[in-house]
């Protein structure tokens, strides 16, 4: 019974021991102090039980070297474990540059991955061991969350906007995928799992499943098959900014502000055009809401990247 | 006891012809550009003033116990509270199109 | 029924008879125990509702209830217990009965608002229990957009109505307070001499007033937005998802301290008392009920770090939640140097105090691995989140309102309750507790999210354990329930005093009369004077003593 | 936050209500007139407290997709009439100046004074809410109250849609507080009529004043936010 009782999760990222550290750290702590306390009120109360004989106490009202001592204490252990744990946050939130993009999709009630070369799997992410996978992700429909507790990683997936989160495997093995977030009736059932591979199955695992086509190729139909770029050329039908670059570049918008195309920016464009109007274009573009679906503005947005990276060549002029 | 109101009807009047003009004035400033947010600024700070003279003279803020002005203070302090700390997440967040300058 | 040789002395009990003299009744005393009957009903609904749930979480799949049906369940436990027990289990019962008559006023300020307000609780709870019947609610009680205001096809719209409903008595029971505690001061009761329950319960009043009307409002936009699909949190719309969050934690978390906070104040007497001594730094406790409220208003991002909230905002609320763990410290550490050199009887609300203490201490030191943000990425809406809170709210809260009880009810009553089975329901309680929600602070740290109705067979062991534990804990709150009952016909008959216990509530006879005191009271000690017999007046801060 | 303590008084009453020699009914559980009118006033100004946080949790929604959307507010704002604001701007500034008449006059002991400026008062108030009412109407037959008939011209709907959301909100919540105020000067007119008030004894005048000027100062800010926004646009 008890080797089914671990007091840790499994360790299987490079993030698993620096939480950890962190939470055998604050463990530590508050052992200490609770402790302290126990130990304190049980030995206090039986030693000061009451007697038949004993006069009334004395006063004791306080101690402002004492209140001070359990106030700077606390407080600088306090502020230890935050600047611990915010540096540590600002590692959890921010990918490495050079990661490996998966789209994840949350919907009532599983998960969606897609893999850069276009390969689908469904509540299953297959992995290989040691390479930063970054997750960029957004729900169809109400709030999930994806939580892998083996690599001490959770971040909500949100409708309408995109999130992310990053790990970087360790340890080869299936792990276990939850949604955090509740999510309605089957909530629970909304699980699956992270397959890590060493290096070589996971070549062989993308190889032996049927080629697919890249989610930026994908995108690039998608940009085809919407019309979009009947305008988003130059001498298109109606003038149109050109994409061309545009992934992570700043753009001059209507009344001066300026704003970075981000994910979340393009997303928007798409659905909501005339929220932001480039500078120098007339707001004529309609919305595509409803005409496509958030994994379609995945892999446009992918596109897009490509095309930033010069390699779409359709967005080329 | 209080046999006569410490404000007198003259005062009364002064601050009603105040908060007609500010309110004329509010709408007046309301049609001229005055760039950037100022105009917002503008309508904000006016009707912190009427708002102010509603409470000193009206509600008799000015005459009230200081007990009566904490938690007068206390509610928009709060409020204060809640707008900042919420507003620091919304003008802050990363992939959200609130990121535009 | 051993003292009817004399002629019964009229109290606030035996001054009228009859339902009706009850429900139009504007003493604090009696509407104490209007609310103390409401929220005993709603603790055992709630209570009800955990029971299936921790029967269905003994097996890994979902064989006993059907998924939303388990969904039903926690939303409606938490609803219920939060809503309806925790918020109003401490002022308005024993607040209300004894801050009037700890201050030495007849009544509160507002008598008939009182009435009014457990009017209003009464009629929430009934819409709350109306929509239980009519079918449930499964958003969980935190009601996140849009799963509420869209996609769930439950009886959200009425549940928040009866939230919204007994919010106003909260409102209501913290605007009395605020006021009664400022202009209805018996002459000489200073605010330095003023019991720290009081001061506790002035402390959570202020997030009464302040903090439940942003609920109001955010719970009414939420029924505007599924009544008539307004778009102001949802996102296919252009809607927030996350102002959403802002607001409902907004009142959500200080909602917390007006659980915990209050509790504090009921220990403090009771550590008081059972240990013959004033507390220990009574400033310090007294400021930091107030640092408590103030600063508790500033944390409720950290509910809110992997929701997609701005980085740098989740850094500010990881410091200032640092920062309201240190009021808390600072109390339990003068709670416990009160027992140095005092005189300690074990008492069963002593006991409980003593539960409290502990189990607020590890309740409090989990709240540490939540705000620390690289930690709360992974235990976020894990069942340690769980363990944590009902750390603070059972074993916080509750143990400390059962001890109030215990102690005041010689007071209420007028009748003892039997010591031997009180202190044995203590134990039970603090056994029974520790069994079945310290195995979820394993269970959290190994990844089981929170609101499961199936879990991996991994899981199932702790599981098991602390579904006994929580029939042992069910045993252990059934006790004092059947023997208090029994006691108020058959319990012995207390005095006016039976605690030897300090403080203007001991000085009126058991059961006080409607007006609290026979002669006007006129406070000329401090609070707490149990070494004034000795003469030991001093005050070795060297503050001086006001009068 | 201490404050000076209430007076000792040597002889202290205690026990069933009292009427003290000008009449003034004293509730039991008060010592005199005194404490129970600041006891009154305090609790309506903590309630006022309550009514910035309830108002202010809409605002900051506000707030919040102003910043956002504020082209799509301005043009949304754009379709308020502002000259129906600016009216009931006045009229609401008017109504409260009639209040604080009514105040003084009960305080000066000028009964008919005093019904007179209560009754304008509560004219004023229904003139207030006649105009929203038609401006409620004026905007259902524009189509721009949110839901299924919504329309609005197709750059900005969505946000113009959440536009008239806080619209009809924040309105709607204003007007159920002027309904609820209205109420209780019609209660004040009645009692004023049979004589209960005095210069002793005039708090609830008092207090319902204090909250109808609580009730004018959400107007006063809600007037710019809702109809001058962007309007030089």
């Amino acid at each position: 019974m008890w080797q089914n009782l671990p007091l840790l999760p499994e360790q299987a990222s490079t993030m698993a021991p620096r939480v950890d550290a962190l939470f055998l750290f604050v463990l530590g702590v508050a052992v200490f102090f609770a402790g302290l306390i126990f130990v304190s009120i049980v030995y206090l109360a039986v030693k000061y039980r009451r007697r038949a004989d004993a006069a009334a106490p004395k006063l004791i009202a306080g101690s402002l070297a004492l209140e001070l001592l359990w106030t700077v204490i606390p407080l600088g252990l306090t502020m230890v474990m935050f600047v611990w744990g915010a540096l540590l946050f600002v590692e959890i939130q921010n990918p490495p540059a050079d990661a490996l993009e998966i789209i994840a999709v949350g919907k009532q009630w599983m998960w969606k991955m897609q893999h850069p070369d276009g390969h689908q799997e469904i509540n299953e992410l297959h992995v290989p061991i040691g390479r930063p996978i970054k997750l960029t992700m957004t729900s169809e429909d109400v709030i999930h969350s994806f939580f892998v507790p083996a690599f001490r990683i959770k971040m909500d997936v949100l409708p309408g906007r995109y999130t992310t989160a990053w790990f970087e495997a360790t340890r080869a093995g299936r792990y276990r995928l939850f949604c955090a977030e509740f999510c309605g009736t089957q909530h629970s059932g909304m699980i699956g799992s992270v397959t890590v591979l060493e290096l070589s199955e996971y070549e062989s695992w993308l190889s032996g499943r049927a080629a697919g086509t890249s989610t930026a190729k994908m995108g690039e139909s998608l940009f085809q098959r919407l019309g979009c770029a009947s305008c988003h050329r130059p001498g298109g039908a109606v003038p149109a900014p050109s994409l061309v670059g545009l992934f992570g570049s700043k753009v001059a918008l209507e009344g001066g502000r300026t704003v970075v195309a981000d994910e979340g920016y393009i997303r928007e464009s798409i659905i909501d055009p005339r929220a932001k109007i480039v500078a120098g274009y007339q707001p004529v573009m309609p919305t595509y809401r409803g005409l496509i679906s958030e994994d379609g503005i995945l892999q446009i947005i992918a596109y897009l990247k490509s095309a930033e990276q010069g390699t779409g060549e359709a967005a080329r002029p | 006891m209080k046999s006569t109101p410490p404000i007198s009807v003259k005062s009364y009047v002064g601050v009603f012809v105040a908060l007609l003009l500010l309110t004329a004035l509010t709408t007046a400033v309301a049609f001229v550009d005055l760039g950037g947010n100022l105009n917002v600024v503008a309508a904000l700070a006016i009707a912190g003033g009427k708002a102010i003279l509603v409470a000193l003279y009206f509600m008799h803020l000015r005459h009230s116990s200081r007990l009566s002005w904490i938690f007068a203070g206390a509610g928009f302090f709060w409020l204060f509270i809640l707008i900042v700390l919420t507003m620091s997440d919304a003008l802050t967040r990363s992939g959200f199109s609130f990121a535009a300058q | 029924m051993s003292a009817a040789q004399t002629t019964p002395r009229i109290h606030y009990l035996n001054v009228s008879y009859g339902v009706r003299s009850w429900l139009v009744t504007t003493d604090h005393k009696r509407i104490a125990w209007l609310y103390l009957l409401s929220i005993t009903f709603f603790f055992v609904i709630g209570g009800l509702f955990a029971v299936f749930m921790r029967l269905e979480l003994l097996t890994p799949e979902g064989d006993l209830v059907q998924a939303d049906t388990y969904n039903k369940l926690f939303t409606l436990h938490g609803v219920t217990m939060v809503f309806f027990f925790l918020i109003p289990s401490i002022p308005a019962v024993l607040g209300n009965f004894l801050v009037p008559i700890m201050i030495g006023a007849r009544d509160l300020a507002f008598p008939r608002l009182n009435l009014a307000s457990w009017y209003i609780y009464t009629l929430g709870g009934a819409f709350t229990l109306a929509a239980a019947a009519a079918g449930g609610v499964d958003t969980g009680w935190t009601f996140y957009t849009p799963y509420s205001s869209i996609y769930s096809n439950t009886h959200v719209a009425l549940t928040v109505v009866g939230i919204f409903i007994t919010g106003f008595s909260s409102i209501l029971t913290g605007l009395n307070f605020i006021v009664t505690i400022h202009k209805m001061r018996a002459p000489g009761m200073t605010w330095f001499r003023l019991p720290l329950f009081i001061w506790a319960h002035y402390a959570t009043s202020i997030i009464f007033v302040l903090g439940t009307p942003v609920l109001a409002i955010t719970l009414v936009l939420v029924a505007l937005e599924r009544l008539f699909h307004l778009g102001i949190f949802d996102p296919a719309l252009g809607g927030d998802p996350i102002l959403f969050q802002h607001l409902f934690w907004f009142y959500s978390h200080p909602a917390v301290y007006i659980m915990i906070l209050p509790a504090m104040g009921v220990v403090s007497e009771l550590i008081a008392c059972f240990s013959r001594k004033r507390i220990f730094g009574y400033d310090f406790v007294a400021f930091a009920s107030l640092a408590i409220a103030v600063i508790g208003f500033l944390v409720w991002g950290h509910h809110m770090f992997v929701s997609g909230q701005s980085v740098y905002a989740s850094m500010v609320f990881s410091i200032l939640s640092f920062l309201v763990a240190i009021p808390s410290a600072v109390k339990v550490f003068n709670w416990t140097a009160t027992l140095y050199k005092g005189s300690i009887s074990y008492d069963a609300p002593m006991l409980y105090a003593m539960g409290f203490i502990g189990l607020f201490t590890i309740g409090g030191l989990t709240g540490l691995f939540l705000a620390t943000l690289g930690i709360d990425v992974h235990v976020h809406d894990t069942y340690f989140v769980i363990a944590h809170f009902h750390y603070i709210m059972v074993g916080g809260a509750v143990m400390g309102y059962l001890g109030g009880i215990h102690f005041w009810w010689p007071k209420m009553t007028g009748r003892t309750y039997p010591e031997g089975w009180a202190r044995l329901a203590a134990l039970i309680i603090f056994i029974g507790f520790n069994l079945t929600f310290f195995p979820q602070f394993l269970l959290g740290y190994l990844g089981m999210p929170r609101r499961y109705h199936v879990y991996p067979p991994e899981f199932q062991v702790l599981n098991v354990m602390s579904t006994a534990g929580a029939s042992i804990l069910g045993v252990g709150y059934l006790i004092p329930l059947i023997y208090l009952i029994w006691s108020l016909r058959y319990g012995a008959v207390a005095g006016a005093n039976p605690w030897l216990a300090k403080g203007l509530e001991w000085q009126t006879s058991s059961p006080p009369p409607t007006d609290n005191f026979d002669v006007a009271p006129l406070v000329t000690e401090e609070a707490y004077a149990y070494a004034d017999a000795e003469g030991e007046t001093g005050h070795p801060l060297g503050k001086p003593v006001d009068v | 936050m201490p404050t000076p303590m209430r007076k000792a008084k040597p002889v202290i009453r205690w026990g069933s209500p009292s009427m003290s020699e000008t009449s003034t009914v004293i509730a039991h559980q008060f010592d005199d007139a005194e404490q129970q009118r600041e006891a009154s006033t305090l609790g309506m100004w903590v309630f006022l407290a309550t009514e910035v946080m309830f108002f202010g949790g809409i605002f900051l929604g506000y707030i919040l997709y102003r910043s956002e959307y504020s082209i799509a507010f301005a043009a949304a704002s754009n379709r308020l009439d502002i000259w129906l604001g600016l009216i009931n701007t006045a009229v609401l500034i008017c109504s409260s100046f009639t209040m604080v008449l009514a105040v003084y006059n009960a305080a000066v002991a000028r009964r008919r004074a005093l019904q007179t400026n209560l009754l304008l008062t509560i004219l004023l108030g229904c003139v207030f809410l006649s105009i929203k009412l038609y401006e409620y109407h004026m905007k259902f037959e524009e189509n721009l109250v949110p839901g299924a008939a919504f329309a609005f011209p197709a750059p900005h709907a969505p946000a113009a849609e959440i536009f008239f959301s806080f619209y009809f909100a924040m309105t709607g919540m204003h007007a159920v507080h002027m309904i609820i105020g209205i109420g209780l000067l019609g209660g004040l007119l009645f009692r004023a009529g049979r004589g209960r008030y005095s210069p002793e004894y005039f708090t609830p005048v008092e207090l319902v004043g204090l909250y109808w000027h609580f009730v004018d100062v959400v107007w006063i800010f809600l007037f710019p936010l809702l109809y001058l926004v962007g309007r030089h646009l």
